[in-house]
């Protein structure tokens, strides 16, 4: 095994490492301090090895780790996040109870949601899927509040039937495999051709789609990110849904088009980038208004990956991880933005306040920032036509929904006494910021394949601010969103669906009066007999 | 069919006939103690003419010999199983 | 005439596997309570050693491992016979049994009074007379010699449901002996009537029977059922919930995790090994209808239970009904060689990970219930603060019975999935995940109250040794390492299966 | 000769019409006692019917065990449940509770009637077999043979079976009882059982013994020579002339045991001197399985009685 | 002697068919615990009888029937007592803990704990 491919695996080991290290009661008290340490491995794998390095687990741990081009762009900003909220966290709740678990969520999650982005063969991807989906569930549930409770309730269901989508579609999509466990890349190559291939691809989109909260997928991701405590927010929001669009970029054969699922993968996307912006307004807590903005977001990178995906552009995913990193900083920024703010009064507030509105636009695609570059990099992908005004348009909710953001962190932060954050808090949150500003300008010429300079040009940047402006333009003469705030219910639809669980649990009390008289000794005994003449009878005929 | 042919068939015939009534006794008569009376007494009485009739009909003397066994340990137990039945009968009677 | 089974070497590790717990029995009887613990440990580790030898033999030969008891050949006598399937059954019943006595050794252990009363020594001796029927079954090859092996087990698991003496436990463990009785009345029937008609009890002689009449479809129409009903499969399960949830927890392990196995060897047994393949096929369409409706019916009501040890019972009647859809998944009664399949591989995982899960669980919630003094759900809430390495036996036990990766249960389920995905079998691919998903639920219900934090916090009847805890944990693993198997069939399972039937009678 | 066959068959055919009339009787009569007699009965016409189909092994162990022992437990069982138990509540007869299940009996009955009948002609057999063996085993009784040499681990086993039933039975004690004898006693025991107890034992051990001597070549053999003397010592406790043992004495534990153990250990022997797991040196076969049936019998007959006595209800003397 | 040994061992048969079958009916449907017990001791009575009528139909070598049925028929007959017996002894105990002679009880109430 070369020193790269023990690099690889290490990013994968060390944060699993970290969590056995929780059973140790007396290792337990350090591991906080070494959260920030956990992503460190991946870090610098994504920064120093070259695209193609892979390595292979010995025989029986059947898994072969691969970093690409994608998987390393997405992986530097997921460590980069993961490593920065780590450290916050190791402020923010110290003292507070139920560290231990959270110890043991927090690098367990991690190795999962940073493996995923690095695993190439499709057991191995399942089993990192799983483990970053199910120990989320830790950290979702953190505050075991009644809200964080519900929360972790309706995230588990959903988690685990996205689970059984995939499991189903892997399945048969290693069915007609020579190897029971091929790389993904094998797999995919082979999908086009299989003939179970629509049942394939939807399960896999559906699958996927839960992950990354599309509509009418989302409804719980606007429950469970707030409820998370403030990091962990951060890095659900920033990296979990992340899971979901590599998911999409490593399974969806872009080689090869499938304008329908293409197509109906597009549309998704741009209504729920839509949706999430107009639900979000109708918020009242910054961290809810944020969760609908992942939403909005994802839905914009399922549109990129849907339009790659009907035209059979293989540059598609390249693209759509450079959009995800951009999210994974603004996002994680922001949230981590938000817990800041919150700490922060009098003089203090206003600098936070400032880069906090500065992110948030960044989100919108303000000019020279992170989310331009990530926005004018994919237009030339999805061409002149409908879905690009549709991504424009979606801009313009974008912007207006930060600008919500914006007015209800200021108003929830105007009280507050004179105070700072602590700098093991602050510094985090700027290396963050910091790094979103800065790293997209890096990546953009290989990437886009234009030259910087074209994100300079007065082409560019109209075909930025004129949906700011729309933006702008609605959320100032909407004034009204005063009504609208809190009409919709964090959650949405999954509102409207729990009023029907009274209806749904009388299945369960039916099956519970049911069993309790198919216990009782004589129906048992007459089932027996039914049983004995049923199979008598069925064996007679087949003889 | 010789002499102890006939002897044999006799007694058995005469012993059925014996069970028959005994059986009769049982379903007939009113109270516990005089069922109890046909019955042991057509019973003692029909096993002990059915076993003396098979007496000729054994070829060994070991075979006799069994078959007296029987009739005697049926004796036995008949004789105890009809005390404690009148024993219980007499026990109920005082408080009926 | 060439003899119906010729000895190979080896064969009377059969025999041993089989006698030496039930010699160990009769000595635990002649020695008394004093000894009766040592006896069990001993005779653990040669069954342990037995089991090994029985392992390496088969794997060295790679033939069946035949035994003619007493020189006998069949019709006349009875043969012992060990495929790969059975020296897995034999293996897998060997390390449960042994962790349930190290299990059992340490509970007992926790009350020096009671340590060497009533309780204990009926459980040591019970579980040599449980082992000894298990064993039998997986080896045995005449049918009637079969139906003794199967009242051992009847007569050594029902006073183990009732060991603790509650007037409940009572009424659980008749019903259980009734049901059972009723089982075994159907089977000894199917096999008066097999013996009716083809003058032989051997598993072998009656399959490489050339003609088969209507006593054939009778006879299993009776056996099969009759099995089922002690296998506890939906919707003849009445008896186990009860039995299995107020059984002392060491005996709740084997009972949950083999001794319901049996049955199903058998059936297994009957429908690939002597069923005509209309019939096979036909016995194969119905147990899976009703393998599904346990997935789903029985995963409901694991749900909705108070009581974490009913939750566990409900979950042991779930996971039984997988290793009945197998039958259609591998194609039995098709004219294929099912041992072949993916699926025949996946459902010998799911009983070798349910086997070691189940008892982990088992023996989890024991400690739990010993530890907390009872065991309602609702009111568990932080237990894995003061149990950590239980609630993580039950994490990782939970795992494998949800299909998570990476356990023994992922792969089964895996394979199960392939094989209905290729073979078209929609409606059991759904039912796998949708028995999935319910699992994720009642697993999670318990993980929920686990990692809780209580406004009071709970607080330990009395202290619980470090190696009582281990012994589940280690179950609960070798369960999780399963998932590190090979994905493909395996090639101990079709060791012997070929030469099942003789070609020319 | 056809006036023999119609005879028997018409006397066969009477038979057959009593046990069903007799099971009938069983299920439907509403008096619980009485239907345990009506059981007995049927017991006891059982063992004739065995004895028309030429088993008279069978017909001995039938009316011994089937009659005799179930009825005393069932007996017992009857008068300790009117006692204790609160009388269940009583069911009214509708048709609907019955009619389902009857019905489904009957095609169950119907099905085994057709493949009764459609049994294969000829009969295949073991007869033949069997004989044919007989002569390495030394025995003469074909079905001894099939219990101690064909299908010995049948038989092995079935007294592992019995040994597990009565742990079974034992471990429903109270705590405090563990180790103690059964109360079987009554308060009060009638004279004439006491002098019953003490005329017949000797009579009962003698045909015991006889039993067991001639079951090698002649009807009979192990299990009903053990029925009989457990009959005895039950007959023995019941009229209070002994107590019954308590459960963890040595002795009595090396008796149960002993039967099996030695079965086992000759069954060892045979793989050094002969061919294998419980297979006899032809030349010293009969001693040997002789041998395992005396100690058979003392094992089954100290199980049979100790499983109708019951649970130990005193606690032991220390 | 063969056609006799047929048709009684055909009726005896038949005869054990009927028994199987109100042995069931009486363990399905009886309200009473023990009346069940009984019905177990008559459906095995029935089934026994199969087994006998098996035996009798291979009478062959002036044996008068097969001794391998013969033989497992014993067998059976002491299992079944074996079971009879620990059925009352869990009865007994039943009524004596409860109070009442039937385990139709509701779904097992939570455990008291002191």
């Amino acid at each position: 095994m070369s020193a790269a491919g023990l690099l690889l695996a290490a990013a994968l080991l060390v944060p699993l490492a970290l969590a056995a290290g929780c059973l140790s009661r007396a290792f337990q008290a350090r591991v906080p301090g070494l959260l920030w340490l956990a992503p460190m491995p991946a870090l610098l794998a994504a920064w120093w090895l070259p695209a193609g390095t892979s390595v292979s687990f010995p025989v029986p741990f059947r898994m072969t780790l691969a970093l690409d081009q994608t998987g390393a762009i997405l992986l530097g900003g997921a460590a980069l996040l993961w490593g920065a909220a780590g450290a916050y966290a190791a402020s923010y709740l110290r003292g507070k109870p139920g560290l231990t678990g959270f110890c043991v969520w927090w690098p367990l999650t991690l190795a999962g949601s940073l493996g995923v982005l690095i695993v190439a063969d499709i057991a191995g991807f399942y089993l990192l899927f799983t483990l970053a989906s199910l120990s989320a569930y830790g950290l979702v549930a953190h505050e075991q509040t009644p809200a964080a409770k519900r929360a972790g309730l309706v995230y588990m269901v959903l988690a685990l039937l996205g689970e059984a989508f995939l499991l189903f579609a892997f399945v048969m999509l290693a069915a007609g495999q020579p190897d029971p466990n091929p790389l993904i890349r094998d797999a995919v190559a082979a999908l086009p051709g299989s003939p179970m291939k629509d049942g394939i691809v939807a399960l896999l989109i559906l699958g996927f789609a839960l992950k990354m909260g599309l509509i009418p997928l989302h409804v719980w991701l606007p429950l469970a990110h707030p409820a998370a405590p403030m990091p962990a927010s951060a890095v659900l929001s920033g990296v979990l849904v992340k899971a979901g669009v590599i998911g999409l970029i490593r399974f969806l054969p872009f080689e090869a088009a499938l304008p329908a699922w293409g197509g109906l993968l597009g549309t998704v996307g741009i209504l729920t980038a839509f949706g999430g912006a107009a639900l979000g307004v109708m918020q009242q807590r910054p961290k809810t208004i944020l969760a609908y903005s992942t939403v909005s977001q994802m839905g914009l990178v399922a549109a990129i990956l849907g339009a790659g995906l009907a035209a059979g552009d293989p540059s598609a995913p390249g693209l759509a991880a450079y959009y995800g990193l951009h999210h994974t900083l603004v996002k994680g920024g922001l949230f981590l933005a938000v817990g800041i703010a919150l700490a922060c009064g009098g003089a203090h507030r206003r600098p936070v306040l400032l880069i906090t509105g500065l992110l948030a636009l960044s989100l919108a695609g303000l000019p020279l920032t992170s989310g331009a570059l990530a926005k004018l990099a994919v237009k030339p992908m999805l061409g002149y036509g409908l879905l690009s005004i549709a991504v424009s348009l979606a801009a313009a909710g974008s912007t207006m929904l930060m600008l919500h953001f914006i007015a209800v962190i200021a108003r929830e932060t105007a009280d507050n006494p004179g105070a700072s954050a602590p700098p093991a808090e602050t510094l985090p949150f700027l290396i963050v910021a910091a790094a979103s500003l800065v790293i997209p300008w890096w990546l953009y010429p290989t990437l886009s394949g234009d030259a910087l300079a074209s994100a300079w040009s007065l082409a560019s940047l109209w075909k930025l601010v004129w949906p700011m402006m729309l933006g702008v333009v609605i959320f100032m003469g909407a004034g009204r969103f005063a009504g609208l705030a809190g009409r919709v219910p964090e959650g949405d639809i999954l509102v409207l669906a729990e009023r029907q669980a009274p209806r749904l649990a009388r299945m369960p009390a039916a099956i519970e009066r049911l069993d309790s008289r198919l216990r009782l000794w004589s129906a048992a005994g007459l089932v027996l007999l039914g049983l004995v003449i049923w199979l008598g009878g069925g064996f007679l005929l087949a003889a | 069919m010789g002499l102890a042919d006939a002897f044999t068939l006799v007694c058995a015939v005469a012993g059925a006939i014996l069970f028959l009534a005994g059986t009769l006794g049982l379903l007939r008569f009113p109270d516990t103690l005089s069922r109890l009376h046909a019955l042991s007494k057509a019973d003692s009485l029909g096993l002990g003419l059915i076993v003396l009739g098979l007496l000729p009909q054994q070829a060994s003397l070991m075979g006799g010999v069994k078959l007296i066994c029987i009739w005697l340990l049926a004796q036995l137990s008949a004789a105890t199983a009809s005390q404690l039945i009148a024993g219980i009968a007499a026990r109920r009677k005082p408080q009926a | 005439m060439t003899p119906t089974y010729a000895a190979t070497s080896g064969g009377l590790l059969l025999v041993l596997a089989v006698m030496l717990p039930a010699a160990a029995a009769l000595a635990m009887l002649v020695l008394g309570p004093r000894h009766t613990r040592r006896v069990a440990l001993i005779a653990l580790a040669l069954g342990l050693v037995v089991a090994l030898a029985t392992g390496l033999q088969l794997v060295r030969s790679g033939t069946a491992l035949i035994y003619v008891i007493g020189n006998w050949q069949p019709p006349l006598g009875i043969a012992l016979r060990a495929d790969g399937l059975s020296v897995m059954m034999l293996a897998v019943t060997a390390v449960v049994m042994a962790a349930t006595g190290l299990f059992a050794r340490e509970l007992f252990g926790l009350d020096l009074a009671t340590s060497d009363g009533r309780l204990a020594t009926s459980f040591w001796i019970l579980l040599m007379g449980l082992w000894s029927g298990l064993n039998l079954v997986f080896v045995s090859q005449d049918l009637f010699n079969l139906y003794v092996a199967l009242e051992l087990l009847t007569f050594a698991a029902v006073p183990l449901v009732c060991l603790d003496g509650r007037g409940e436990t009572m009424a659980a463990a008749l019903r259980y002996l009734m049901f059972a009785l009723l089982g075994s009345m159907f089977y000894l029937l199917g096999a008066g009537l097999l013996y009716g008609a083809y003058g032989t009890l051997d598993i072998r002689l009656i399959a490489s029977a050339g003609q088969h009449g209507p006593a054939m479809a009778i006879a299993l129409a009776l056996m099969i059922p009759g099995l089922l009903a002690k296998a506890a499969l939906f919707p003849l399960h009445l008896w186990l919930p009860p039995a299995h949830a107020g059984a002392p927890a060491a005996a709740s392990a084997v009972l949950s995790a083999l001794v319901i196995k049996a049955p199903v060897f058998l059936i297994l047994r009957l429908v690939v090994d002597i069923a005509p393949p209309g019939a096979a096929a036909v016995a194969g369409q119905v147990l899976a209808v009703l393998g599904a409706a346990s997935i789903l019916f029985c995963s409901v009501m694991a749900l909705r239970q108070e009581r974490l040890k009913l939750m566990i019972a409900y979950s042991t009647v779930a996971q039984i009904g997988y290793l009945f859809i197998v039958f259609p998944l591998a194609g039995v009664g098709d004219g294929t060689a099912p041992w072949g399949t993916i699926a025949w591989t996946g459902g010998a995982l799911q009983l070798t990970s349910h086997a070691l899960a189940k008892a982990a669980m088992f023996m989890a919630a024991g400690i739990v219930a010993e530890a907390i003094g009872h065991d309602r759900i609702r009111d568990l809430g932080g237990f894995g603060r003061v149990l950590p390495l239980t609630a993580t036996t039950f994490g990782l036990a939970g795992l494998s019975l949800m299909g998570i990766p990476p356990s023994g249960g992922f792969i089964a389920k895996c394979l199960l999935l392939t094989a209905a995905a290729i073979g078209g079998h929609l409606w059991l691919a759904l039912t796998i995940l949708a028995g999935g998903l319910l699992a994720g639920g009642y697993v999670f219900r318990v993980m929920d109250r686990a990692l809780a934090t209580p406004a009071q916090p709970l607080l330990l009847r009395k202290p619980i040794p470090l190696r009582l805890e281990l012994i589940p944990l280690v179950l609960a693993v070798l369960a999780v390492g399963l998932g590190f198997l090979p994905l493909a069939p395996f090639g101990l399972l079709q060791i012997g299966r070929p030469d099942i039937a003789l070609v020319s009678p | 000769m056809s006036l023999f066959w119609s005879i028997s068959l018409l006397f066969d055919i009477a038979l057959v019409a009593g046990l069903i009339a007799l099971a009938l009787h069983v299920v439907v009569t509403r008096d619980g006692r009485g239907a345990i007699l009506a059981f007995i009965a049927f017991g006891l016409l059982l063992g004739i019917g065995w004895a028309r189909l030429a088993s008279v092994d069978v017909a001995l162990t039938e009316a011994a065990i089937g009659g005799g022992l179930t009825g005393m437990l069932l007996l017992r069982a009857h008068a300790h449940l009117a006692r204790h138990a609160a009388p269940p509540p009583p069911v009214a007869p509708e048709p609907r509770r019955w009619l389902v299940p009857a019905i489904a009996c009957g095609l169950v009955t119907l099905a085994l009637t057709a493949v009764v009948l459609a049994f294969p002609q000829p009969a295949p057999s073991l007869a033949h077999q069997a004989v044919a063996s007989l002569e390495t085993t030394g025995l003469g009784n074909p079905v001894t043979a099939v219990l101690l040499a064909y299908r010995a681990i049948d038989t092995l086993l079935e007294k592992i079976v019995l040994i597990l039933a009565l742990v079974g039975v034992w471990s429903l004690s109270r705590d405090a009882a563990w180790g103690g004898a059964s109360q079987l006693q009554p308060a009060v025991v009638p004279e004439p059982l006491v002098f019953l107890a003490r005329v017949l034992p000797p009579f009962g051990v003698l045909i015991a013994v006889y039993e067991v001597w001639v079951g090698a070549d002649l009807p009979g053999g192990t299990f009903q020579a053990g029925t009989i003397l457990a009959a005895m010592a039950l007959l023995v406790m019941l009229a209070g002339l002994r107590p019954a043992p308590p459960t963890q004495a040595r002795a009595l534990r090396v008796m149960l045991a002993g039967g099996p153990a030695l079965f086992v250990l000759v069954g060892f022997l045979g793989v050094a001197v002969a061919q294998g797991f419980l297979s006899y040196p032809e030349a010293i076969a009969k001693p040997l399985i002789v041998g395992i049936e005396a100690a058979l019998t003392l094992s089954i007959a100290g199980t049979l009685a100790l499983l109708v006595a019951g649970p130990p209800d005193r606690a032991p003397e220390p | 002697m063969s056609a006799m040994a047929l048709t009684s061992a055909s009726l005896f048969g038949l005869c054990g068919a009927a028994l199987v079958g109100i042995g069931l009916f009486c363990i399905v449907s009886h309200p009473d615990l023990l009346r069940r017990i009984i019905g177990f001791n008559i459906l095995g009575a029935g089934i026994f009888l199969v087994f006998g009528a098996v035996a009798r139909r291979g009478a062959a070598m002036e044996l008068g029937g097969d001794p391998v049925p013969q033989a497992m028929v014993i067998t059976g007959i002491v299992v079944a007592f074996a079971a009879t017996a620990l059925a009352i002894a869990l009865l007994r105990r039943l009524a004596s803990l409860t109070g009442s002679a039937t385990f139709e009880a509701p779904a097992a109430p939570p455990r008291s704990e002191p």
